[in-house]
């Protein structure tokens, strides 16, 4: 059984110029106690995925069809504003980007942090050990006195450390982290990753990964779904996908990465163009105005094909045409 | 051309600016709306009730009183135009030197800004007009002394903000000069927005006119001012009180109207201002 | 927090004395003699210079700004021309009266306005947030003193529900409230409008925090979100703005004095002003600045206790 | 590297006034730091933030002030220079900001903005509509977009405007603040190679900021590794990836994943946080993080050079056994 389950989503927004459509059939599996990275530049939708999945779209966002099937049983599109709120925090947690606005300002951090227990019908003593627990969990020194102070006296590394403890307090189902790396740097950004795998093994949850960076989906992730403009182009294992990439996107933006350039080199290869505009999508494959390999059928629409087992690519040439990553 | 279509589909905006031309209208063609003369004293014609003839009523004078409103639109409207004009002139200078000049310069203005503001204002213009006697002008010096502190402080905020962002930042690494990063770089991005928050102010520059008037502290007898007409009503508002209330009238249309019209601009033009 | 109250106070010492500064410059240096302002234009030559050298005008200009100063400091605001009595005295008699009825301007404008801007920020969109926003800049556009005589005219000429002049018989408390309805709601009805803006206003901003966010994602029921993780912030700026409302409501007084013909310190300086007690003036608009900063004072501070990023920052 | 070099910084230091009334100090954003580039040379600065790059880069361009030591540019001595002497320098060393959209002027068009310079230093007679159309083409961006805002812009395109308004006045010297910063992997190749593209063809020298360690290796000759204000190791990039010889170095180097999932992770987890600038650790600054740290370490200064560490490592070496504080 799978943790969480997405099929056939399409989000649109109305905006002034006309309903944009921000995600476009998306469809992936997050497996019992695996961590699957969503990887994706700007535009690709990685937020309205998070946002549609935690049931905090905007105002003008709309889930038009598809289903998020949690634990196999709740459909999460169609459950009440209070129904996803009793999962939130306890079955499904979040981490997000920014370390430094994720806590509030004017409570203490134990105060949050008991706070967020109060489904758990302890006392609050036991809250507070839970916290302190958690606190030396992700290694924040000095944890009982922790308790006491103020998000603002804290690092942004620790701050994120933090976020992590409360996050999975209630020992949730599925952690959803969104970029929580990307604010900090790299030295710091490596004992975090480290830090989430041990916390994933003790706890036994599965999680969804949000990334720009590639080495961290690599590093950390089981799986992978690769988006682009909207849309699940390719997923797979992170063996599977990174090493026998088949999506020409997939393949592209694994070249771009100046990290997989082993050899110095002075011209780094670069994906040009622009992601489509979301509100007039083209009526064929959405990456054919950049892909070098394109044929005229690239216009039409293109089918999901299975290349073996669980990595699935969106793309016209696989399976009709071999292409050039594959014979390499 | 978009942005003046986002304010047309506003219900708001549209009536706000119905108000406002309403007002500018009356206040511009005055003496062709009526042919009464406003200072005129017509003893025979006190206290009358409103009437086709007197669409409004006459005052203790007789004098006409929509005839006065019309031309006390004149004196809101002009004590609004000049003294905003001047106060925005003011601080945008004084706050461009407390953002970009020196650090002792800024802690000095903004002391400074804080002792003005402190003042209430009805009691700043009462001591004012104590040694000066009632005037336009006391008026006029009364609503800059209110305006130019806020609006230089808001110059400041601003200014401060742009000088440590990165374009500017970048300029002067390219050599730019003081007076090239202010001209080019500062007051565009500083001018609009307050231009913004400005206009929606001039219905407070008309509550200190007619507020001043209605004390007897603004224009003299016998010019028409809301204040005063509002002032004449006040003693009589038991006995005659359609003078009160065409006094009050044209200030409530006249604020609503800019008010509204003010809201509507700034969300329209930009909308990071909004709730200041 | 010592260290931050420490600086706050001096700060508003340091804006007293330049706001005397100003009085002064302005009392002394605008066209206009005080001597003869006081007396009247029936006066002759030699009553005004004998009135010169009883307040000192005969003096140096700086001799003249020193003992202005020193006495301000020390409460020495003069005496009144004719009746001889201490400045201080005659202002303090009347100040009860409109600290009264500015407390029941921030009574309205806090007991409507939090409330309101509080539904609008949760409605946000709906057609009640659209109502309450246009009655809000409503209250505010419209001048107070139009809303007092209107108000007048409305509950007391016409339908005659509420006394029209005083404050109430001495003694009657409830005599006094009620003579107190109309002229604190026509003080406060503005700043129902301009708190329950800015409540709604920074509650938007708070709400759409990532912190906010954070919480949502922790399913913290919305209650809690709304009331001690949102508000708890989105309170703080209204409390500095209450601050600034005070020294606007003061002017207001003046006109809801005159208008229901209540005692106060509005009232006393427009008397003053008609028998040109002229040190009453002053003194007047020296103590209400005083009262100004000092609430704005405490404003400060009580958002410095209640923001743990000020309180721990020394 | 032949020839004098065109810019170089001898012992510099930059301190900041902090503190209240009573406790007024001064911290050091950069604690002396020397280095030369030559010309047609890139040269990186690498550190994590707080390590006083950023303000470096700042001194050079005379935006910070220099408390001590001295800043050689071609063959002038700049950091005593005033504002009028130093308006002649920036004719010929120009520098990029860290963020592409937000170091345009909103309210300016791309034309303008590239031509800024131009109107800063005296047009001499050119036609500035035919300036921005020859430096939007070198930057490979069509000419119609110098009637576009900067809001206008992605991040890629506000990049090139940047790098077009920074070559405008055909400088010997560019230092770009993290030119990579914010732009998307598949759009940070195309800066880079613009810039490479432009240095040989102008025979620019660059000095480039940034914590990508990435991106140092494939546009850097030479680097040098920033740490508390301090350099750690300077020299050839190509030897320091190689084979780095100060410890944080070697732990920055493999803080970087890689995206490939079966490459061996033989990672130097450095404990503890990066300490305040305030209370600068005695002795080697690094020892509270260094695995490798021995008690000399915690005492003395390293010594000066290329490698500012008592025991510098040997190539492959790896963390003294499990004893790590965690």
């Amino acid at each position: 059984m799978s943790t969480l389950s997405i099929s056939g989503l399409n989000v649109y927004f109305s905006t002034e110029d006309g309903p944009l459509h921000a995600l476009k059939d998306v469809g992936f599996d997050v497996p019992e106690r695996r961590i699957v990275g969503i990887v994706g530049e700007s535009g690709c939708g990685k937020s309205t995925l998070i946002n549609a999945i935690l049931g905090l779209l905007a105002d003008n966002g709309d889930i038009r069809s598809g289903e998020i099937v949690f634990e196999g049983m709740r459909d999460l599109t169609k459950l009440s504003a209070r129904g996803m709120q009793d999962l939130r925090g306890l079955r499904i947690s979040t981490v997000f980007q920014d370390p430094m606005g994720a806590l509030n300002p004017v409570l203490s951090v134990g105060r949050q942090m008991t706070n967020i227990q109060y489904r758990s019908g302890q006392s609050h003593s036991e809250k507070v050990a839970r916290a302190i627990e958690m606190l030396k969990l992700v290694r924040i020194p000095d944890a009982e006195n922790a308790l006491a102070r103020y998000p603002h006296q804290f690092s942004g590394g620790m701050k994120q450390r933090i976020a992590i403890a409360m996050a999975l307090m209630m020992e949730p189902a599925l952690l959803i982290a969104d970029e929580p790396t990307t604010a900090l740097d790299a030295t710091l950004e490596v004992t975090t990753i480290e830090l989430l795998k041990d916390l994933q093994e003790k706890i036994g949850c599965s999680v969804l990964f949000i990334s720009h960076h590639l080495g961290v989906i690599a590093e950390l992730c089981d799986d992978v779904v690769v988006m682009y403009a909207g849309e699940v182009v390719e997923r797979g294992t992170v063996r599977d996908v990174f090493q026998r990439p088949s999506h020409p996107y997939t393949r592209r933006l694994l070249e771009c990465d100046p990290a997989r350039q082993t050899q110095r080199t002075r011209v780094l290869p670069t994906i040009p163009g622009e992601i489509p505009d979301l509100r007039a999508r083209p009526a064929g494959c959405v990456f054919a105005a950049r892909c070098l390999d394109r044929h005229d059928g690239c216009d039409q629409h293109q089918p999901e094909r299975s290349v073996s087992g669980g990595h699935a690519v969106r793309c016209n040439l696989v399976g009709s045409r071999q292409t050039q990553g594959e014979q390499a | 051309m978009r942005s003046v279509r986002r304010l047309l589909r506003e219900p708001l905006g549209v009536f706000g600016l119905a108000l406002v031309l309403l007002v500018i209208f009356g206040a511009i063609f005055a003496d062709l709306l009526t042919s009464w003369d406003p200072t005129r004293i017509n003893p025979r014609d006190r206290f009358l009730g409103p009437s086709t003839d007197h669409l409004l009523g006459t005052d203790q004078l007789g004098r006409d009183l929509f005839a006065r409103v019309l031309h006390g639109g004149r004196i809101a409207l002009y004590v609004a135009l000049v003294s905003t004009a001047i106060s925005l002139a003011i601080g945008i200078v004084l706050g461009l030197i407390a953002g970009y000049g020196p650090r002792w310069l800024d802690n000095l203005l903004i002391l400074l800004f804080d002792a003005m503001k402190s003042f209430p204002t009805v009691m700043l213009a009462l001591a004012l007009v104590t040694i000066t006697g009632p005037s336009l002008t006391a008026v006029i010096v009364v609503v800059i002394l209110v305006n130019v502190p806020g609006y230089a402080r808001i110059v400041r905020t601003q200014t401060i903000a742009i000088k440590t962002s990165e374009f500017v930042t970048a300029a002067q690494s390219m050599g730019a000069s003081t007076t090239r990063i202010l001209r080019v770089h500062i007051m565009p991005n500083v001018i609009g927005p307050l231009v913004i928050l400005a206009s929606m102010d001039i219905p407070v520059v008309i509550a200190i006119e007619a507020g001043m008037s209605f004390l007897g502290l603004g224009v003299r007898p016998p010019t028409p001012s809301w204040g005063s007409i509002l002032n004449d009503g006040f003693g009589q508002i038991r006995e005659t009180p359609w003078i009160a209330i065409a006094g009050g009238l044209p200030i409530i249309i006249t604020t609503l109207g800019f008010t509204f019209l003010g809201e509507t601009l700034r969300d329209v033009f930009d909308p990071r201002l909004k709730g200041r | 927090m010592l260290n931050y109250a420490i600086k706050r106070l001096g700060l508003s010492v340091a804006i007293v004395s330049l706001a005397m500064f100003l009085l002064f410059c302005m009392i002394y240096l605008v066209p206009g003699d005080p001597a003869s302002v006081a007396l009247g234009p029936r006066a002759t030559d030699a009553m005004k210079e004998a009135l010169r050298v009883k307040m000192g005008l005969d003096q140096p200009i700086w001799v003249q700004f020193m003992n202005f100063f020193m006495g301000a400091w020390t409460g020495d605001l003069g005496e009144e021309v004719l009746s001889g009595r201490p400045v201080l005295d005659v202002v303090f008699e009347q100040l009860p009266y409109t600290l009264v009825l500015i407390a029941g301007g921030i009574s309205w404008s806090v007991a409507l306005g939090i409330p309101l801007g509080c539904w609008a920020a949760i409605k946000r969109g709906s057609l009640a947030d659209r109502m309450v926003g246009i009655l809000s800049v409503a209250v505010i556009a419209v001048p107070s003193f139009v809303i007092a005589i209107y108000a007048l005219l409305i509950f007391s000429v016409t339908l005659r529900w509420l006394p029209a002049i005083g404050a109430g018989e001495p003694g009657d408390v409830g005599d006094q409230l009620i003579h107190l309805i109309l002229p604190s709601l026509a003080v406060g009805l503005g700043w129902v409008g301009y708190i329950a803006r800015m409540v709604r206003a920074s509650m938007l901003e708070v709400l759409e925090a990532s912190h906010i966010r954070t919480a949502r994602a922790f399913g913290l029921p919305d209650r809690t979100i709304t009331y001690r993780y949102a508000l708890t912030i989105a309170i703080l700026p209204t409390i500095t703005l209450l601050g600034v409302g005070i020294g606007q409501m003061l002017s207001s007084a003046v006109f809801a004095e005159i208008v229901f013909a209540r005692p106060g310190v509005g009232k006393l300086v427009y008397d003053a002003i008609l028998t040109r007690n002229f040190p009453v003036v002053t003194g007047a608009v020296l103590v209400t600045t005083v009262i100004f900063v000092l609430l704005n004072l405490i404003a400060d501070l009580i958002v410095g206790a209640l923001d743990p990023r000020v309180r721990s920052s020394f | 590297m032949s020839g004098s070099p065109i810019l170089s910084v001898r012992d510099v230091q930059v301190s900041f006034p902090v503190g209240g009334l009573t406790t007024r100090s001064a911290i050091l954003g950069v604690a002396g730091v020397s280095f030369d580039v030559h010309r047609g040379e890139t040269f990186a600065l690498v550190g994590e933030s707080g390590s006083g790059k950023t303000t470096l880069a700042r001194a050079i361009n005379g935006l910070q002030h220099v408390s001590d030591g001295s800043i050689t540019f071609d063959g002038e001595r700049i950091d005593v220079l005033g504002k009028s002497g130093m308006k002649q320098i920036r004719r010929r060393m120009s520098m990029m900001f860290q963020d592409p959209v937000g170091s345009l002027s909103p309210r300016m068009t791309v034309g303008d903005l590239v031509t800024e310079p131009f109107r800063i230093h005296g047009t001499e007679g050119r036609n500035l509509r035919d300036e921005a159309n020859r430096l939007l083409t070198l930057v490979g961006l069509p000419a119609d977009f110098a009637s576009r805002y900067p809001h206008q812009l992605s991040g890629g395109q506000a990049r090139r405007v940047g790098v077009a308004r920074a070559i405008a006045l055909n400088p010997s010297l560019i230092i770009a603040d993290e030119p990579t910063a914010g732009l998307d992997v598949s759009v940070q190749g195309e800066v880079l190679n613009l810039l490479n593209e432009l240095r040989e063809r102008l025979g620019l020298a660059m000095v480039i900021i940034t914590h990508n360690l990435h991106v140092v290796h494939h546009v850097a000759d030479r680097m040098a590794v920033m740490y508390l204000g301090r350099f750690v190791e300077t020299g050839e990039t190509e030897a320091v990836f190689a084979a780095p010889r100060h410890p944080y170095t070697a732990a920055l180097l493999s803080a970087n994943p890689e995206p490939d999932p079966d490459r061996a992770h033989d990672r130097i987890t450095l404990p503890a946080e990066v300490p305040s600038l305030l209370s600068r650790p005695l002795g080697c600054e690094f020892h509270t993080r260094c695995p490798w740290a021995q008690s000399i370490c915690t005492t003395a200064q390293p010594p000066s050079g290329n490698v500012a560490c008592h025991f510098p490592l040997e190539p492959g070496a790896r963390p003294p056994s499990k004893k790590v504080p965690s």
